[in-house]
């Protein structure tokens, strides 16, 4: 069986999202694959919203294309999604609304509970006709509202979702539904989001402390953090400002407390002056960017990769940094406790860059692990002189003290310094303090990772791209596979620094490279020209506040081709 | 026993004069009053002539970006609340770049002490009106005088219910090291905001001009009482209370998030039995 | 005459229900009463739910930053006196991400109004506290409760001797239409901050909670007196004074620098003569 | 005549910058050529500053290499400048701390005046020795100090420089300094400094508001247009911070005023989100930042060209933008002109990018002249309906009006909007909003400046540099052409965006090419890989804090060829 996608839709404050997680949770613990997107609009209430679950028994990773199943829980939805319905695409919408046609099926919503339970029936018709259980329904609805809400209120949800299933049940041979093949569940699994994903990987590497300043789509990192605070002695902190959440992390960075802050490119803008600061002082930072479509505030609720090279370049002066871009849930997790790590290997910044299709894009993966803390540095103490916080060493790394903790004072300064850390106006010595920083760089490529290929050996069409799109060039590239194309990609989960070594050579032996990138620039494409002089002239770029997704790749592919 | 000589004796970059000297004086012999070890502290401080402060005695340090002394300061007590944390940097520094900054702090309550020598003009920058140069003030980019009136950090600090506000005057050290003694012994932030005559920059408030005006706040004074300390944050400039101006026993905010002293943030690792337990909770 | 029709009338993007559509109404009143042609008027507002006002009426806008409406605002009525400038956002906004930029528009008294939609909560965002949620407040970002002390805008304005403070509430337009109108009437600079119930994330501050805590300020009360409006800005929260709770006279920024307002520096161009005089300084 | 270098040097709070300009400005009314460069330390009194002149009876454009005249108003001058003595260089210092030595002159300036008198008393000695007139240092000093200083102060300062004089003139013979040739006076000119002709520049313009955040070494430049405020009509605000700064900018552009900034990198980090505004509203915004070695707080008053990627990125989202970089002051003057005009042709941000020894490096030039202002725009009024601030046309540009001035309502919005500036989540609208503000790139293209070119026509060694480095490289050049190499060089004054037709044949045919900047990692040498593929293997580089000069690049190409 193909994937199919069911979208839930509605207004802004109806629900949406309560039943789009609710099913999506069923849907995993089933057995099933999903891939969830969400759009959504800059308000509370109203306006129109749309949550999409791809879901297979087969394990995918792209964003949908086109709407199987839609749920409808206004009237709007039916035309606002038409041009995304697939051919055989069903239409599930209150009976009230309900348009005259073949695979619409009109409920009567009214029927199984009032107003505000319309969520709860839609989640059950939908759940029913995809072939879940009424008793696993009412399982699901029982552990996750179980402790949220009081006994009464669970049970008039449970009567709702009674109605509804036994609305569905009389009638299903009519309705001539196909049901979702059964799959069996093998091994433990969980659902998360790309920003979950990341504050998990911060938890996992021991994060201690973060501060933000809320700005979609950033905030859930924070919040998931703040979630399970308590629990993991994490000390969260919302800012009066981005400036200050920055200053404030590096900090408590100094302070030997592994330091975290999320945001989007706005927030980034104002975070820049900080993250010199952190280069300079040789303070650990780990920074997630959650891009959204720019410039300003541009389209706060939608997605963008168009700050590759603003974060690449942020902050004033000269000095190494290391950036992590995860194309998966894996990686968002997998990335971010690595960043901390080459954040204490390097002593500096290092980021995590997504979008907020990625960070709001649920999948089904095996239970992260907790990372482990990486041997402490083994840098000789510098003799029982007086310590110093910059020795000049070989590597450009020195030794890391916390203030309290031993004899030794700490000394960090902004302005350029001694090894001891004062204040210096040398100027021989402002150049080798400039080589020990930049020295760093070599530490960084160390722990790098290479980017990964996928496909063809010998591809006559080669894809290159990076971060989130890696789900969606994937499947393209095995659609085109499937049609006998030599197709592949290579997709890196880290943008810099690049070693020209790790893919060169591919570059140049595929008969033609095509650049895939969410923006209208095509950075990347630039960036690994000026690396290594490598000209992708081929482009295929999306910049509507989409993801990337295969068809919208196959299709410029085939509008390339006929310009040949 | 903690002594003077623990805070070592360094060659600073000021005009000879200036009233930073005698505040730096002062700062060691709080710091000896309070019985604290140079390790015990910690400096931060951001970017002007005040700021180079911490640069001239022993103790943890870091200095940081112009404005931004408060964040830091503020993160890394959360990251160890075992240190006594001293923010340290100019008028401008603190009431222009960093006023965000400001306002935050007086909302936190964090434990710690922040010191401003208010010299009323950017020094380091050679001179321009600062928040608190008085209108009027004459400066090359003020040609035509200062239009803006001056900011009043002590009566904003008092009317926003901050823990511990306190004035001194950078031409009396016994006096000041007593407040910032004071200062840092209070749970809560204390906020310390120094008359500093800059002689290189600020020819209209001079140390003659604060020693006819500085008026002690004498014993009888009640610094628990809101409205009588606003009276006199808003005194005209002819007569300038120093002196603790304004207390309260506020919880600081480190006890309303419940951070254990005892136990600062820095020393855990990931607790796998905890990070098990919340993986669970995504199934 | 202008009437509420020029005003005109568009969809919103805001909750049913929600405080910010009485004060929409009340603007748009304000207006009418001051007699203001759309054409007169530039609206400069930041991003939130509140920042999004200036779209929903007939008037120039620049819709700019988040916390940024205040700087936008003062360059425009620095370029064309003539304008009458109105910022509009949110508590978030100006008191949050712009506080610094309060601090600073306080001090300069430009002529122009600032509306501050203060329903004490991040709406746009999705309800995490903002600076002048209550202590304790509690939600997602803080879930056990805020722990910083709320910002009181009026306080800091009075005791900064801000040129007009007044304090109003969305659930009484025709007071609230009034205020703002007065406020766009003062030379100088005007705040007024808008009791605002957000029905989707504040479950404390509600149009009753107000209800039961405002009371307008009566005839007899003298707004000049800074003292006297300390003690209304101080009071506990269980009554609301509303109205204008203070003003002076001080004379407006555009004034002290010597800006003509028949003369808007925009339509100016290079005087030669001028310019061949200045150069002949460097010869 | 070769050019000779005069060092005035002492401590802070001395007066150097004072007798350093009235030196110079002697020297510029007597017809030489100067080029001026400043040290000075981050302090207001004591350490030790510099104000070098170099002066030619001939054109010169570089920095100074080494010293001729020393003339230290402090005992440590002497050993601090040791190094950069020119052999047959001289020493003038104060009899109480004079060394033995050939070329020593031992002056005792306490017989011409009290010890406030210092400076003045070195002018005369110094003016005496290089063959300034009695009479005419009289004069520059009525007509420098005759404003600032009482008469009877004057009057002081008079009997010191006749005093010093006289002490002179009686041992000139057994003194045996060589006085400058005599050179006819011909034309006016002016003496300015990077930073006032930077203001100069904006006001030929008809710049109408500057705001400012103080910065070094930027801060002159506001201070420059403040001094002239009055005159020239132009509101000058210190704003609270620089975030402040550059929204007011904002405003005051929206309303129609032509308005500035100026900063430092950490200043301009703070003003990336505004940069990302001003191209999002479309409103034209002047940005000077003239760059100081960083990270962070690093070297404040010394320079570096270390920031060039930081302003080509700085600003979230996808935005056209031009970056100008001045190599001389007339450059200064005339790009800054140019930055207005491009500005309003493409309504967004443009940059002048300089650096401190531009900033405070004096030289004596010809008069500007003020400005014609360009033709109104052309553009079509869109009809008589509502009035379309951001009307899609076909070049990008759309019509532009002022709020006030008409019966149009002007709306600006810094989210994704509509034709009309409203707030939109339209999203075919907003792939039609991004191709409009790209598409002005064309414009900012069309009123672009070439690279210039200088020296053989077919070199072996060709120099490619931008900014500040013009002179240090013209003058390399020179002297390698001298000695019979086949040297040229392409200087940059507009690094963004860049046309490879421009440049490319001569990068191409050059037999070696070798990039020359300011910083450690070869910035614009690898954004000319990035735009054209070429890759620049050679680099000199220069990031102690001192300006480029032509010694050090010819060191560095006589330690290459030695590599060879
Ligand atoms: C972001 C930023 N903006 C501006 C500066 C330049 N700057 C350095 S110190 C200073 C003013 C210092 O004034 P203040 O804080 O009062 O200290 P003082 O020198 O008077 O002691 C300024 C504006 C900077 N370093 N960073
Ligand atoms: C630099 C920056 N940081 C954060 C945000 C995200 N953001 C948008 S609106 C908002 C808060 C709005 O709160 P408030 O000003 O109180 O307005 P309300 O929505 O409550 O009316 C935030 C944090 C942003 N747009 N820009
Ligand atoms: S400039 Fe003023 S504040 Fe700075 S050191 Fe000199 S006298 Fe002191
Ligand atoms: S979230 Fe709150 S403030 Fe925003 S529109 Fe809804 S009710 Fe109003
Ligand atoms: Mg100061
Ligand atoms: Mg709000």
């Amino acid at each position: 069986m193909k994937a199919i996608t069911l979208c839930v839709c509605g207004e802004a404050g109806q629900g949406l999202v309560t039943i789009g997680q609710l099913l999506s949770k069923s849907l995993v613990r089933q057995g099933y694959h999903i891939v969830v997107t969400q759009s959504y609009q800059s308000r509370i209430r109203g306006g129109h919203n749309a949550f999409y679950i791809r879901v297979s028994p087969e394990r995918i990773v792209a964003p949908p294309d086109e709407i199987d199943v839609l749920i409808t829980l206004d009237a709007e939805g039916i035309t606002l999604h038409r041009d995304e319905m697939a051919p055989s695409g069903w239409i599930l919408c209150d009976v009230r609304y309900a348009r005259e046609g073949k695979r619409i099926l009109s409920v009567p919503y009214a029927e199984f509970g009032e107003g505000e339970f319309l969520n709860m029936a839609a989640y059950a018709v939908t759940g029913c006709l995809l072939g879940l259980e009424n008793g696993f329904m009412e399982s699901m609805i029982r552990d996750t509202f179980g402790k949220k809400m009081d006994a009464a209120a669970v049970e008039k949800n449970l009567a709702v979702v009674g109605k509804a299933v036994k609305w569905v049940a009389e009638r299903a041979q009519d309705i001539g539904f196909e049901s979702l093949p059964k799959v069996s569940v093998s091994g433990r699994r969980i659902m998360v989001n790309g920003n979950e994903a990341i504050a998990l990987g911060a938890m996992a590497a021991g994060v201690r402390c973060g501060f933000f300043y809320p700005m979609t789509p950033a905030t859930s990192i924070m919040l998931t953090l703040i979630k399970h605070a308590k629990k993991m002695e994490v000390v969260v902190e919302q800012a009066e400002d981005e400036i200050a959440a920055v200053n404030m992390a590096i900090g408590a960075s100094f302070c030997g407390a592994r330091s975290m802050v999320a945001t989007s490119g706005g927030g980034f803008a104002l975070m820049t002056e900080g993250i010199s600061l952190a280069a300079m002082t040789e303070t650990p930072l780990v920074v997630a960017v959650a891009q959204r479509p720019g410039p300003a505030t541009g389209l706060p609720t939608r997605t963008e990769q168009g700050d590759l090279e603003f974060i690449l370049h942020g902050g004033h002066g000269e000095f190494p940094r290391a950036i992590f871009a995860p194309g998966s849930i894996e990686e968002c997790f997998e990335l971010t406790a690595r960043a901390f790590e080459v954040a204490e290997a390097s002593q500096g910044p290092v980021f995590v860059l997504t979008d907020q299709f990625l960070a709001d894009s649920y999948r089904a993966v095996s239970p992260f692990e907790v990372r482990k803390r990486m041997e402490e540095s083994t840098r000789p103490e510098n003799g029982n002189g007086i310590y110093k916080r910059y020795a000049l060493t070989p590597d450009g790394i020195s030794e890391r003290r916390f203030p309290g903790e031993s004899e030794a004072l700490v000394v960090a300064d902004s302005d350029e310094h001694t090894e001891e850390g004062h204040i210096t106006e040398e100027l021989t010595l402002r150049v080798r303090m400039v080589q020990k920083r930049m020295k760093k760089l070599a530490r960084i490529l160390e722990m790098s990772v290479p980017p990964t290929f996928f496909g063809d050996d010998e591809p006559e069409t080669l894809f290159i791209c990076w971060g989130s799109s890696w789900g969606a060039v994937q499947e393209a590239v095995e659609a085109l596979r499937h049609e006998g194309h030599r197709a592949a990609m290579i997709h890196f989960s880290q943008v810099w620094p690049l070693r020209s070594d790790d893919f060169m050579d591919k570059l140049e032996t595929a008969k033609r490279v095509i650049g895939v990138e969410g923006n209208a620039t095509s950075q990347f494409a630039r960036l690994i020209r000026r690396e290594t002089g490598f000209e992708i002239s081929d482009h295929i770029t999306r910049y509507d506040g989409l993801p990337l997704t295969p068809r919208y790749i196959l299709g410029a592919v085939a509008r390339m081709e006929q310009e040949f | 026993m903690v002594t003077l000589a623990d805070y070592g004796n360094y060659e600073t970059a000021w005009c000879p004069g200036c009233g930073n000297f005698p505040i730096l004086k002062a700062v060691k012999k709080a710091l000896v009053m309070s019985n604290l070890s140079p390790q015990e502290v910690l400096f931060v401080s951001g970017i002007g002539q005040a700021a180079k402060l911490p640069h001239y005695l022993n103790a943890n340090v870091f200095n940081g970006l112009h404005g931004r002394s408060l964040p830091v300061a503020s993160g890394a007590k959360l990251a160890n609340p075992r240190l006594t944390v001293i923010a340290e940097s100019g008028d401008g520094c603190n009431y222009g770049e960093g006023g965000n900054h400001f306002l935050a702090a007086l909302r936190r309550n964090i434990d710690m002490t922040l010191i401003v020598h208010d010299n009323r003009v950017y020094g380091l920058t050679k001179g321009q009106a600062s928040p608190t140069s008085p209108e009027g003030f004459v400066t090359k980019a003020q040609p035509m005088g200062n239009p803006s009136a001056p900011f009043n950090p002590i009566a904003v600090a008092i009317v926003m219910n901050a823990g511990f506000v306190a004035r001194g005057f950078a031409g009396d050290t016994e006096h000041l090291a007593d407040l910032i003694a004071r200062a840092i012994a209070h749970r809560g932030f204390s906020l310390v905001d120094i008359l500093q005559p800059c002689v290189s920059f600020n020819r209209v408030n001079t140390f003659d001009w604060y020693r006819e005006r500085c008026r002690k706040v004498d014993d009888s004074y009640d610094p628990t009482d809101q409205r009588a300390a606003l009276d006199l944050a808003l005194r005209d400039e002819d007569a300038l209370p120093i002196g603790v101006l304004y207390r309260n026993a506020r919880p600081p905010f480190e006890e309303k998030i419940g951070l254990k002293p005892g136990d600062p943030p820095y020393r855990h690792v990931c607790d796998a039995e905890a990070f098990e337990a919340v993986i669970g909770g995504y199934e």
